[in-house]
């Protein structure tokens, strides 16, 4: 066609490329798209600047901090038994293992001792909680994909959960339950049952969801081969949890550094295969947590079966008034997003001198703008949403 | 303030057509997508299945400013997200509503103290017509605060409003 | 390997860049020089027999008294296979300190070697106020050249976790604490 | 000052109930003694008019009957509306009445159709007899030998101006695509709900809130009308209706049954309906570019690519059953699939089996509904195309977009599922002229009825995949089109024309043999289907609460 235009437009200078005469003659231009801090696809308050030629994204920039609620601040104001519950309010989807990390890292700082039960409680309301916040990613990533009605069977389930944790501690949302020195108070009458008879229920379920939403054909073509991440890619970047294990790498904090007897429980650790596609793209992201969901019923029955034949204090009471050493400490647990870290440094009182949280998701975000090169449009949700950030935990 | 407002003098017909026009907007206040921190949880807990938004009618989310009716500010509302709250506000048509729901909300909850990035109360930033109490609040909380909004559109009228037609009336002993 | 044997290699590779160690604690950690950051990071990074591939966290403390500020850098080392059967391991893990004065806390930006320190350094910068030299995303101002905020707005005054931080009275008009609470210690 | 007193602001409430009691009893009684008054009229305008009158004489007779019985009427229900209105919370809350509603629907719409059929019979009787203005009395005379009520006469005398006849029509034809929109929007939450494991609307009035629909009207009629700054106003005003005025126009040809139910029956009317509803792009196209909005701007232009491209195999799929009838007169192709479940054109031959789940597919995305909802997809573009539009223009949008998805399965039923006619054979319909003949003819065999419950059909299963499957993505979307529709359109077309030379034309021995065995297979999996649906309707019925999960119902209030 160059001939052509060069007869239609004598002024094109005729060493030009096709390509270059297509742009003199029709040129496009590159668009901002500024996505959020309101968007259904964006999960709360995340900002996403896009820099897009057509449907293509050229640039996908993240702009945190519209959620910034001084949690570090707070948490170097106040006694660590006063900040718990702020640690609710950080990853406010999995609060008990918010609550965990915290304590964990306080009770290393300080040799405080916990006792069997109270840390089989904390495994089992752990994975619990694990589960109820893979439903939230299983249902808002449906959601994200067009689909409906999977968020509302997923929050069906959910509530199931929640109200168990509201029978334990009052609370359906942040719990405030796992505190230093073990657990606030020991299990209500029937809740093993309760447990149990979820598990059967549930365990099925996460079948019927798979061939629901995963397998269903459209949503393996939206979200296979989008956003590939490598395995050296995802250690670069700081990949925790789900996201890392999607690329290969078979790493999880509850065996590579067992805490509260998680050394007792047998469990697998599922890794993204590229069934559907490559390894570490979407599905991968989306399918590991639907496999975990099945591993945390299988430790829930163990840690029920534990439970049931041990019995004993809950709570040790020294953990209220702990006085921190002058010293620091960073320790991470494995949450339902990554590795969720705290950093304390203590200065001989009550109240440290220093907390840091090192929220996984926050990690997990920075990739975005790594992953979301010169993809299409519609697969900024598929691969925001398969990285499943809690703006909370991002912006603390 | 929508177009019908203000312009009649209360009367039979006014009267009686408020009814119908209350009934309908109380009926089908449709929310914005529009989920700020932990209350947002609890939100979509409300839109799905146990507690369902639906049944008031209230359950059609909408993701843009332009359709919604109701606004629930549903978590913290901080310095850096205060200026969008206020132009998502803005840029919903009237009439609209706003529930602000749980405590940092209402006014900073638990990051009063110590929270130098967050806004002490929503209320500083837009007006708002229910308060929900909670952190957050359960989900039978925010369905009661959305059934308050409905007596509360139910009271209003479209008729001129009685400080409005005084004025006039001192106009014209004036004249 | 233990942090003992990490150290003595850094002190054999950088002699008196690392100016210290403790062992005795719950967080065994080296403290290095600032100048020479970031060549013991590199080194760290790839060091045959250090490997430290993955950056944990960089956390920063401000030392009122001291007249100091402290940037911790947590690291580890994991050793395995992508894909397949048998689970990865963690080889070692380590903690690097480094002390900066606090009226000019300067330190060298290692986001080319962890492309995760990218947004830590930021967040540091943002929140404590230690400027990363040779960021990526760095911005020019009359602070000088400096890593751009991540968390506050652009226009944010001062660094929020600083001990001598004094809340604001208002921002763009929303009234954010009373006298009393500005005036009030906040620790 | 203080001294002034106005009225309205000192009227206390008790005395304001009064008044309005005071004036509904008012305007009841002077509604009743107007129309008396009328009555009276068109006694006395009956004893005077014994001879023959000339038009206008009868047309001002006319109006002088009908005036008062109009005006009384009018105040009238205005005195009912008030006390409709104060109750109006009571009146939709109560079952029975809504109960009473509903038959009041049923009964009503059956009347329309016996009453339709027979006057439409009538009138076009009295009309043959005469050439232009017809004298009221032949009228009279003609329609007094078999109508009880004399008077209908003159109230059917204008209606031989075509003019008035189509304005009459127009009107029912708008309301009727208002009424499936209005419907159909109530109807898709409530099929959402349930496949949500939800209610949906249930407070809002009426039986399982029947009343949504009329109250998001009300809302979004109230609502502030808005033009976004620096958007262009003239076309983000216009774009509204240019994307509702085709879809009411594509009803003009569309037959609900026979050449009597239709507003003009077109020779060409499958031309003429995929036109206008390409026009449909229009206005989305001005209303994204209108907006100053770049969601909407690419909203439009994914539905611009999107909808040009798939009206290619839409229409090459429609052309297979064209094929097959040898007509484009849509009430003359139904009229050939009239003998039963069996000679209903999908179960023809292979090719318009597959041509009919084209059609189906082609006709989703051309109608921007899931999957193919890309130009207001929530989850990408906020809102889409509508993302600055607000109140009664958005409800435009909607409308016409519900009365589209009418229009393509009203087109699938007729080209494909035997449109009006019943799936039983037609020898089973009884062959008297009266009443209940009529209305079993129009209920179960031939009539509207039977149109709109199978294009019904077709319209929750779009909102059945609509509420299941997920979004695909834009060049998914292109693909299929280019590359799977388009070809297999060709494909099947050409075939198709194979198989109408070999098995109508040439009567080759071995294609109609093959022609009977497909024949016979298509028809059994037909019934396979049939019965798979409502087994699965029963066996969801039987098994509802555990289907739809024992916690959502065991702790729904107001279940």
């Amino acid at each position: 066609m160059t001939e052509t235009v060069l007869e239609s437009r004598p002024d094109i200078n005729a060493n030009l490329s096709a390509d270059a005469i297509r742009q003199q003659d029709m040129p496009t231009e590159e668009m901002l798209v500024n996505m959020g801090p309101q968007h259904p696809a964006t999960h709360g308050v995340l900002r996403i600047v896009l820099r897009t030629d057509g449907e293509m994204v050229l640039e996908a920039v993240p702009h945190i901090g519209y959620l910034h609620r001084c949690a570090e601040k707070i948490g170097e104001s106040l006694a660590p038994f006063q900040f718990i519950p702020y640690t609710d309010r950080m990853d406010y989807l999995a609060g008990m293992n918010n609550n965990l990390a915290y304590a964990l890292t306080i009770e290393k700082l300080t040799g405080l001792e916990v006792s069997k039960r109270a840390q089989y409680i904390r495994v089992l309301f752990a994975e619990l909680n694990r589960i109820a916040s893979h439903l939230v990613m299983f249902g808002t990533y449906g959601l994200d994909m067009g689909a409906f009605t999977p968020f509302l069977y997923a929050f069906r389930e959910r509530e199931w959960i929640l109200d168990m944790f509201e029978s334990t501690c009052g609370a359906r949302l942040t719990y405030s339950y796992i505190t230093i020195g073990g657990v606030t108070d020991d299990l209500p009458d029937g809740f093993l049952d309760r447990c149990a008879e979820f598990c059967d229920y549930f365990e099925p379920k996460i079948d019927e969801y798979n061939d629901l939403l995963s397998f269903n054909h459209i949503f393996v073509k939206r979200t296979a081969n989008v956003g590939i991440v490598s395995a050296e890619d995802a250690i670069r970047w700081g990949l925790t949890g789900p996201c890392l294990r999607a690329s290969g790498v078979r790493w999880d904090l509850r065996k590579v550094q067992p805490d509260t007897s998680y050394e007792e429980f047998e469990f697998d650790i599922p890794i993204g295969e590229g069934l559907k596609g490559t390894v570490g793209d979407s599905w991968d992201r989306y399918f590991v947590r639907m496999q975990e969901m099945k591993q945390s019923v299988r430790i829930i029955r163990q840690a029920i079966a534990k439970l049931r034949d041990t019995l004993g204090d809950v709570l040790n009471k020294k953990g209220k008034l702990v006085k921190l050493p002058e010293d620091d400490v960073y320790y991470e647990i494995e949450n339902p997003r990554g590795q969720l870290g705290f950093y304390v440094q203590g200065n001989g009182s009550q109240v440290p001198a220093r907390v840091k949280a090192r929220g996984p998701s926050f990690c997990n975000l920075s990739i975005t703008n790594h992953v979301c090169r010169n993809c299409l449009l519609a697969d900024i949700p598929a691969i925001v949403g398969s990285i499943d950030v809690v703006l909370g935990e991002v912006d603390r | 303030m929508s177009w019908i407002d203000n312009r009649f003098e209360e009367g039979v017909i006014v009267t009686s057509l408020d009814w119908a026009i209350n009934w309908g907007r109380s009926n089908s206040l449709w929310p914005m997508t529009f989920g700020l921190a932990c209350c947002a949880i609890e939100m979509m807990a409300v839109g799905a299945g146990r507690y369902d938004l639906d049944r008031f009618g209230a359950g059609a989310f909408r993701a843009t400013p332009r359709q919604a009716d109701l606004m629930i500010v549903a978590g913290t509302v901080t310095f850096k997200m205060a200026s969008r709250v206020k132009r998502l506000y803005h840029q919903m048509p009237e009439p609209k509503y706003v529930i602000a729901m749980g405590a940092c909300t209402i006014g900073g909850g638990p990051y009063f103290k110590h929270g130098y990035h967050v806004v002490k109360g929503v209320d500083l930033i837009v007006p708002v017509d229910v308060y929900v109490p909670g952190c957050p609040p359960r989900p039978e909380a925010l369905m009661e605060g959305l059934m308050r909004l409905q007596d509360k559109i139910r009271r209003h009228s479209i008729a001129r409003r009685p400080e409005a037609s005084m004025a006039e009336g001192a106009l014209v002993a004036r004249s | 390997m233990t942090p003992e044997e990490i150290a003595n290699i850094l002190k054999g590779k950088f002699g008196d860049k690392i100016v210290g160690v403790n062992f005795q604690t719950v967080h065994p950690h080296v403290w290095v020089a600032a100048d020479a950051w970031h060549d013991v990071a590199m080194f760290l990074r790839h060091d045959s027999r250090l490997r430290f591939d993955l950056l944990r966290c960089i956390s920063s403390v401000d030392m009122l008294e001291a007249k100091e500020m402290v940037a911790v850098y947590d690291l580890i080392s994991c050793d395995g296979v992508p894909g397949s059967r048998e689970l990865w391991k963690s080889r070692h893990g380590m903690c690097v300190k480094i002390k900066v004065s606090r009226d000019k806390p300067h330190i060298r930006s290692v986001a080319d070697i962890w492309p995760t320190a990218d947004w830590h350094e930021r967040e540091a910068y943002d929140l404590m106020g230690i400027v990363f030299d040779g960021h990526p995303d760095s911005v020019e101002d009359a602070e000088g050249r400096h890593p751009r905020r991540i968390l506050c707005p652009d226009d944010w005054a001062g660094h929020a976790l600083r001990k001598d931080y004094i809340f604001p009275m208002e921002y763009h008009g929303i009234p954010a604490v009373t006298e009393y609470e500005q005036t009030r210690p906040t620790h | 000052m203080s001294s002034i007193f106005v009225p309205w602001t000192a009227r206390p409430s008790e005395v304001l109930s009064g008044f309005r009691t005071k004036a509904t009893r008012w305007l009841l009684g002077l509604g009743a003694v107007l129309m008396a008054l009328g009555v009276v009229l068109f006694i006395a305008f009956r004893l005077y008019s014994s001879e023959v009158i000339t038009d206008w004489r009868v047309a001002v007779a006319y109006l002088g009957v009908l005036g008062p019985i109009a005006t009384g009427g009018a105040f009238f229900l205005g005195g009912l509306a008030i006390i409709f209105f104060r109750q109006i919370v009571v009146i939709l809350q109560t079952r029975w009445v809504a109960f009473l509603i509903f038959c009041g629907a049923v009964v009503g719409t059956c009347l329309l159709v016996w009453g339709y059929s027979w006057l439409s019979y009538y009138m076009r009787t009295a009309f043959v007899k005469f050439e232009g203005i017809v004298p009221a009395d032949d009228i009279y005379d003609t329609i007094q030998s078999h109508c009880p009520v004399a008077f209908v006469a003159y109230l059917l005398w204008p209606l031989q101006f075509v003019v008035v006849r189509d304005l009459i029509a127009m009107g029912g034809l708008v309301g009727f695509a208002a009424t499936v929109a209005a419907f159909g929007i109530w109807w898709e939450r409530k099929v959402a709900g349930r496949i949500q494991s939800r209610l949906g609307p249930m407070r809002v009035g009426g039986w399982h809130g029947w009343a949504q629909s009329p109250a998001d009207g009300i809302k979004l009629v109230l609502k502030e009308d808005f033009v976004p700054a620096h958007g262009d106003a003239v076309l983000f005003r216009l774009a509204p209706y240019l994307a509702f005025v085709p879809t009411i126009a594509a009803f003009m040809a569309l037959p609900f049954a026979g050449a009597a139910w239709v507003f003009r029956d077109l020779d060409v009317a499958l031309i003429f309906i995929l036109a206008v509803l390409g026009l449909d792009v229009l206005g989305v196209l001005c209303a994204g570019l209108a907006s100053n909005n770049k969601y909407s701007t690419y909203g439009g232009l994914r539905e611009a690519c999107q909808m040009v491209s798939y009206e290619i195999p839409m229409s090459m799929s429609l052309l297979v059953p064209i094929m097959m009838a040898g007509t484009l007169k849509l009430s003359a192709i139904a009229d050939q699939q009239g003998a039963g479940f069996s000679s209903w054109f999908v179960f023809a031959n292979p090719c318009c089996f597959i041509a009919f789940f084209m059609y189906y597919s082609a006709a989703l995305a051309s109608c921007k509904r899931a999957p193919f909802d890309l130009p207001e997809a929530e989850s990408e573009l906020v809102a889409g195309f509508l993302t600055e539009y607000s109140g009664l223009r958005w409800g435009l949008f909607f409308l016409g977009e519900y009365a589209a998805m009418f229009v393509v399965s009203g087109l699938a039923v007729i080209l494909f599922l035997g449109g009006w006619k019943s799936p039983f054979p037609a020898s089973w319909a009884p062959t008297g002229t009266g009443f209940f003949d009529h209305l079993i003819r129009g209920l179960f065999f031939d009539g509207p009825i039977l149109f709109v419950l199978k294009s019904m059909f077709l319209f929750y299963v779009q909102l059945w995949i609509r509420w299941t499957l997920p979004r695909v993505r834009i060049d998914q979307v292109l693909y299929a089109c280019v590359q799977v529709l388009l070809p297999t359109a060709m494909v099947v077309l050409l075939a198709n024309t194979f198989w109408v030379l070999g098995v109508q034309q040439l009567q080759v021995p071995w294609m109609v043999s093959l022609d009977t065995v497909l024949h016979t297979i298509l028809v059994v999996i037909g019934y396979v289907f049939v019965i798979t649906i409502i087994g699965i309707v029963a066996y969801g019925f039987v098994n509802r609460t555990r289907l739809v999960g024992r916690l959502a119902v065991k702790h729904l209030p107001g279940a």
